[in-house]
């Protein structure tokens, strides 16, 4: 490790990127409901500044690429002293510029998204709070900070899937989130342990002694555990279950789309760009301890994920709730692209889905605004003509994620298809992804068909001609029509283009999604480099490399085929009213319905899981209530009166029988509960009076 | 066994045998407070001159007015008062008894009765107690004042909670008072 | 010519010699004696002249004598008062708790002597040298609280109830920032012991003494920690628990005779006993403020020290007005506690300014006070204005009149 | 006998005082003040260990009696409000009387 002090001014300051969102965050939980503006002013400030301490981080990195680390002594147990640290390497760098400066993009937009919210204030100290942990997940170089800030992203989380707390789907989808990441937090902490028994240290790079660096994993490699697996191969395996948790793979994905019951802005921050990237960050950033086997079991569960999500997003209508499944999905392929491919081609696939999945959101939220709050697709339609930039904006995002050629999503998911074509394991994978790429395009141009381009097919919102006179929606917005139900003449409000403050944010991230991935293409893989380590030059000769150019013209010819089909399914008939079936419903209704109810997951979960924990609580409060609770009525029995044993046993000999002993057995039960009669004072001469037993006991024992 | 240990130790004992067999409450808390400063003084005496002085504080400065407080609120102080004695009491007693007997005998079992040797007092200073409550015991320190917060918030919450309640039925009798006027 | 310093240290080897002159057996016992007695005899004494002090004084200020019958210019007059509480008749009402009733003023005045046992009234002059003297007094002076409530609760009476709760609220809330603000010096200081927290003022430069109350933390804490005392001696503007208009005398409204006259001491002694730890722990105790007045006798400082604030008792009571209920508690939990918070947090920050931070003496020293000084000016000047803002001034309702 | 055992039996003697109390009582103040007194004989124990154990320099016993002062504050301050609540509530504080956990 260098020396503190001959460190750049940012390498030992980094940890203010991370504390100025916090500290804005404490600051606006103090605030009155009121001071709506200063709150605002101090989250976006703060992650103003915070992008500006990122991009200083990032030069910083451009210009010495090496691994730069600072650790701190934190907490003293007994003698020995937890250290923490945050550390500075160009993975964490791009992070760190990514989640800053998404985040800032989103705070912007939340303006004019919450503007009408009571609960701005809280909302922007919970937003702040999000993105302090989530930046110092990024730049902690320890398993305690990262787990440490990991649980505050999952608590933030919680609360802001659960703003709208007062709808119990909110409330619930909260629970749920918080719930199912847990159990991935539980490997994750188990894990944690279990590395830190084995290394005796959490930090990630401390000058060779950290639990990432050579000796300790050739000690972990080592040794072996159970089923032959290395320890390094069972720790990364629990760490990843913690990362699966977080970032929504299958089994853990159920709590994703129900997530979208919270604001639009968080949809978008927490449940497409940063928060579920954490996961693959995770996993990213303990590469070393994933050995061959677990990266083969990381690369499945991508796959797996990236074509089950995609399929049940075909057939959804809730238009967050397709892109929380395509944002699952495209999970699963950065997860893909980490177990074939190694950390740059996850996290390029990452970075360039961060910045068009939360586009998508963002632009998602500005249509749910126009449409009065209206999230289902079936009632959109033709919103093109009314919000051009919107449209603009968004069909940027979807070229993007489809992976239209040359688009962001086209470079970052063609270099996983190639690494997993690449791959010597199994081409299993690379087939899956490819089915997955497929019916990508198709959702996508579903929605797309739903959403902009047709005719508009919704019950059109009528409103008040005292709210037009007093001219509350502006002129061009309004409309007067023949009620087709009524026949009265009614004034209907068109959908609208939302302002400035939340179509601009769509219009930058729409530059990058076209953009970004020009930094990653095979000719210039700058980014791969980057993160390598190396410097990368402008070569096209790499393009001829063996079956790069084939494989690039079949990922190419796949997006066009679902596009194509998307066409051919929506395009070619427009839809012309709410409540007619879906293209694909007419051809397939089992299918459909099986998608739509997203292949029965919950219900699967519902019936097995939770009934198990159910039957798991009974069978609990049955062992409390007749076990246990049984014992404590003997000893109250057997030390306030031995008399009634005595007649019990009495009867039992007289009578005979052994009927009639169990039913002598059941009323003595049933007397004995009048000793749990709640009186304090009863508990406590039965806790004396078992001290007496066992201390005479122990002391009779002791006396030889 | 010196003279001034066997009489704070009697006025300890006596202050906490009539703690808890008078019979009004207020009485109880009294004697209940001679058996703290009994007990503070017993500390002092000792040498453990921080705790003594730690425990006439908290003990006699606070958790006696509270409990005098208590009892004045639930009305303990002018009800009428209870009777101690009852088949319940007597059983108790008997327990306490049985448990002294226990301990009394593990004192005399262990070995401390005979093989001890008296050691001088040691000396410790105020500065020392801090260092050690700043650097060793820091994070016992910590955790202390983070439940001692939570604790003032809980008993400020308990004490609160149904004070809203008494107080919208009192505006509602005055309605009701106002209604009959 | 007699020296300064055996002036000074007259009665500490008048002590030694009697001690000296006694058999060895009782040396101990002697010298226990002999601090005791002079502790009450002299506080005793000093109450009788407080009595007269303040009755001429609050006449004054109203424009009237004050007592000027007994003897020359009514100095007599406490001699006067001795007599007629002793020969009036000690009255207990029937339904009192005969027991406590008689025990309360005994324990009330035992307890407020205890706590002198650690004041340096003078160098060498300190009955017991505790290593945690301030801890001690307050711990000590804790039980006063208990002893106002048996007060109260013997009488059966309820106005000596409703004042012994009043009393006792608002002693418990005005005993954090007495403490804290106590806090201050003793984290500068090092240590509790109050012999050497005025060894450590005794000290000077510049022929300036080193009293805290010269450090902006030490000026605040004073300030705050005698408005503290004030309130815990149940003196005006803080005498609610004996408000005359509402509850008639408060806790002792039973007690007559002697043991009225009990209570009357123990408030004087109480006071002279929390004046004594203000001037010890912020007015160097028995050290003079410059060096060149040193040669004045160290208890004559102390004494001096002691009028001067008794004098501010009287001037405060003779002129505010007294606090309602709910007043005294907002200032209590909402301005005195954040206040001596804050003093500690500058006296925190005076502790880490040291010169190797703000340079070398003289302009460092201005920089360091003013630096201690404006944390603790931003915070009142916030403070205050945060609690008038939501005060607004109405038109009172009297909600049990109509 | 040594002073240590002298303290152990003064303790020991306090704590069945004070279990007695808790016993038999029917106050839940007094429940709690006999809870108290058990408390202090179990500080008294410490220091009396502290102060004649092997190593009274380490001072682990004052410190734990100086934690235990401070919980026990905590203690009296959060029961003494748990009976308040239930005096409230029930308008008793005798504990024979409070057997319900609903109400």
């Amino acid at each position: 490790m260098m020396r503190p002090e001959s460190m750049s001014w940012i390498v030992r300051n980094l940890w203010l990127i991370p504390a100025l969102p916090m500290a804005a965050a404490a600051v606006s939980a103090l605030l009155k409901r009121s001071e709506r503006r200063l709150s605002a002013g101090l989250a976006i400030g703060s992650m103003g500044i915070s992008l500006v301490l990122s991009l200083m981080a990032f030069a910083e990195a451009l210009a010495d690429p090496a691994r730069r680390v600072v650790t701190f002594n934190w907490m003293q147990f007994g003698d020995q002293w937890v250290q923490l640290g945050w550390l500075l390497d160009p993975l964490a760098a791009v992070m760190l510029v990514m989640v800053s400066f998404v985040g800032l993009l989103i705070f912007i937009y939340s303006l004019g998204y919450m503007a009408h919210d009571d609960n701005f204030t809280r909302f922007f100290c919970f937003m702040s709070l999000f993105a302090g942990a989530m930046l110092g997940v990024v730049i902690a170089n320890s398993l305690l900070l990262l787990f440490m800030c990991w649980e505050v992203v999952g608590l933030t989380s919680y609360l802001l899937i659960g703003f709208w707390f007062h709808r119990p789907a909110a409330a619930a989808a909260a629970k749920k989130a918080f719930i199912t990441t847990r159990v991935g937090d539980l490997g994750l902490l188990i894990g944690m342990v279990w590395l830190y028994g084995q290394t005796g240290t959490l930090l990630f790079y401390n000058s060779g002694a950290g639990c990432l660096e050579r000796t300790a994993v050739a000690g972990m490699e080592a040794h072996l555990t159970v089923a032959g697996m290395a320890v390094s191969t069972a720790i990364g395996l629990l760490i990843f279950c913690g990362a699966a948790g977080k970032s929504g793979q299958v089994p853990l994905h159920v709590w994703l789309p129900d997530a979208m019951e919270g604001p639009t802005p968080v949809s978008a921050l927490i449940h497409a760009a940063t928060m579920v990237a954490a996961g693959v960050y995770l996993v990213a950033r303990v590469y070393p301890l994933m050995s061959g086997s677990a990266l083969e079991v990381v690369a499945w569960v991508g796959a797996i994920t990236a074509i089950f999500a995609a399929c049940i997003a075909v057939a959804q209508n809730d238009i967050k709730r397709i892109l929380a499944y395509s944002t699952v999905s495209q999970l699963g392929y950065m997860m893909l692209g980490l177990g074939v491919g190694g950390v740059a081609v996850g996290m390029f696939h990452l970075i360039t889905h961060a910045f068009f999945k939360a586009l998508l959101f963002l632009g998602a939220g500005s249509v749910i605004h126009g449409c009065t709050e209206d999230q289902d697709i079936r009632n959109m339609g033709g919103l093109r003509r009314f919000m051009p930039v919107t449209f603009a904006a968004y069909a940027c995002g979807m070229l993007a994620l489809c992976g239209f050629p040359l688009f962001a999503g086209f470079w970052s998911k063609d270099a996983i298809l190639h690494a997993a074509h690449g791959w010597g394991v199994s081409q299993g994978p690379f087939y899956l992804g490819a089915v997955g790429a497929l019916l990508t395009a198709f959702y996508m141009t579903r929605q797309m068909y739903y959403v902009f381009l047709g005719q508009r097919r919704l019950a059109e919102a009528t409103v008040s001609p005292a709210a037009v006179a007093a001219h509350e929606i502006p002129a061009e917005q309004i409309e007067p029509v023949v009620s087709a139900r009524t026949g009265e003449v009614c004034i209907i409000e068109h959908p609208h283009e939302s302002p400035a403050v939340t179509t601009q944010p769509l219009v930058v991230l729409a530059v990058f999604a076209v953009l970004l991935g020009f930094v990653g293409t095979p000719a210039w893989p700058w980014f791969q480099s980057f993160l390598a380590g190396e410097s990368a030059g402008l070569d096209f000769g790499r393009f001829g490399e063996a079956g790069l150019l084939p494989l690039m013209a079949v990922s190419s010819l796949i997006v066009f085929a679902g596009l194509g089909l998307g066409w051919w399914f929506y395009g070619r008939k427009p839809i012309l009213h709410a409540t007619d079936p879906d293209a694909l419903e007419k051809i397939q209704p089992g299918v459909f319905h099986a998608l739509a109810n997203r292949l029965y997951v919950d219900e699967l979960y519902g019936v097995t899981v939770i009934a198990l924990t159910r039957f798991c609580a009974g069978f609990a409060a049955w062992l409390d209530r007749w076990i246990f609770g049984g014992a404590v009525r003997i000893v109250a029995w057997m030390v306030t009166g031995v008399g009634w044993l005595d007649a019990g046993v009495d009867r039992f000999v007289v009578n005979g029988g052994f009927d009639e002993g169990c039913r002598d057995v059941a009323r003595g039960g049933r007397l004995l509960s009048h000793f749990q009669n709640g009186r304090v004072q009863n508990y406590l001469r039965v806790i004396a009076v078992a001290l007496v037993v066992l201390a005479a006991i122990l002391l009779w024992g002791r006396r030889g | 066994m010196t003279l001034p240990f066997l009489i704070l130790a009697i006025m300890t004992l006596a202050g906490g045998v009539a703690a808890m067999t008078m019979r009004r409450l207020v009485h109880c808390a009294l004697a209940l407070v001679v058996s703290f400063a009994g007990l503070s003084a017993l500390y002092l005496n000792l040498g453990a001159e921080f705790a003594g002085l730690a425990q006439l504080l908290v003990y006699v400065g606070a958790i006696a007015i509270l409990i005098v407080f208590a009892i004045l609120l639930t009305r303990g102080g002018e009800g009428e008062p209870e009777g101690a004695f009852s088949p319940a009491g007597i059983v108790g007693a008997v327990v306490a008894l049985a448990v002294f007997a226990v301990l009394a005998w593990a004192v005399e079992t262990s070995g401390v009765a005979r093989a001890g040797v008296t050691v001088a007092a040691p000396q410790i200073t105020m500065r020392e107690i801090g260092f050690a409550l700043m650097q060793r015991y820091v994070l016992p320190l910590e955790v202390i004042a983070l439940m001692l917060t939570a604790a003032m918030i809980g008993a400020v919450i308990l004490a609160l909670r149904e004070k809203r309640n008494d107080s919208a039925g009192d505006s509602g009798a005055a309605q009701k008072q106002g209604l009959r006027a | 010519m007699i020296s300064p310093g055996a002036v000074d240290q007259v009665f500490v080897t008048l002590k030694d010699w009697i001690v000296f002159h006694t058999p060895a057996p009782l040396q101990t016992l002697v010298s226990i004696v002999i601090e005791v007695a002079t502790i009450i005899v002299v506080f005793a004494a000093l109450f009788a002249l407080a009595t007269v002090f303040e009755r001429k004084g609050l006449g004054r200020m109203q424009n009237r004598y004050g007592p000027n019958r007994v003897g020359p210019f009514g100095v007599f007059q406490p001699i006067a008062d001795a007599v007629k509480s002793l020969t009036k008749e000690d009255v207990v009402p029937r339904a009192a708790d005969h027991v406590v009733h008689y025990l309360a003023p005994l324990v009330l005045v035992g307890v407020v002597f205890l706590t002198y046992a650690v004041l340096p009234v003078g160098r060498n002059m300190t009955a017991v040298n505790l290593d945690a003297g301030v801890l001690y007094f307050f711990a000590v002076g804790a039980a006063t609280e208990l002893a106002i409530f048996m007060a109260g609760w013997s009488s059966h009476n309820k106005y000596s109830l409703l004042g012994a709760m009043r009393a006792i609220a608002q002693m418990v809330s005005y005993e954090i920032p007495l403490i804290l603000s106590s806090v201050a010096v003793i984290m500068i200081a090092g240590t509790l012991s109050t012999v050497k927290i005025v060894e450590l003022q005794a000290r000077y430069s510049n022929g300036l003494a080193h009293w805290y109350v010269f450090t902006p933390w030490g000026l605040a804490g004073f300030i705050l920690f005698m408005i503290a005392a004030t309130a815990e001696t149940n003196r005006s503007p803080f005498d609610l628990p004996e408000g005359e208009s509402e509850i008639i005398s408060g806790y002792f409204i039973e007690y007559s005779g002697f043991k009225f006259a009990l209570f009357f001491l123990a408030e004087y002694l109480e006071m002279f006993a929390v004046s004594g730890l203000g001037i010890t722990l912020f007015l160097g105790g028995w050290s003079s403020p410059v060096s060149f007045l040193a040669w004045i006798p160290s208890w004559l400082w102390f004494f001096g020290k002691l009028l001067a604030l008794l004098f501010a008792f009287i001037w405060v009571r003779g002129t505010v007005p007294r606090l309602r209920m709910d007043q005294l508690m907002n200032f209590a939990w909402k301005f005195m506690l954040p206040m001596t918070l804050v003093t500690i947090l500058s006296a925190g920050i005076w502790h880490f300014l040291t010169v190797a931070v703000v340079g070398p003496k003289p302009l460092g020293g201005v920089i360091r006070w003013l630096v201690c000084a404006l944390v603790i000016f931003v915070p009142y000047i916030t403070l205050a204005r945060v609690l008038e803002r939501g005060r607004r001034i109405e038109k009172r309702v009297y909600r049990f009149a109509e | 006998m040594t002073p240590l055992a002298g303290c152990l039996l003064v303790s020991a003697l306090l704590f069945s005082v004070g279990l007695a109390g808790a016993l038999t009582r029917r106050s839940a103040i007094l429940v709690l003040a006999g809870i108290e007194l058990m408390l202090n004989a179990a500080n008294l124990n410490f220091i009396a260990f502290w102060r004649f154990g092997a190593h009274p320099e380490f001072l682990t016993g004052l410190i734990f009696v100086i934690f235990s002062i401070a919980v026990a504050a905590a203690e009296a301050a959060v029961g003494l409000a748990l009976i308040l609540a239930i005096y409230r509530h029930a308008r008793t504080s005798d504990v024979s009387e409070i057997t319900e956990m609903k109400g």
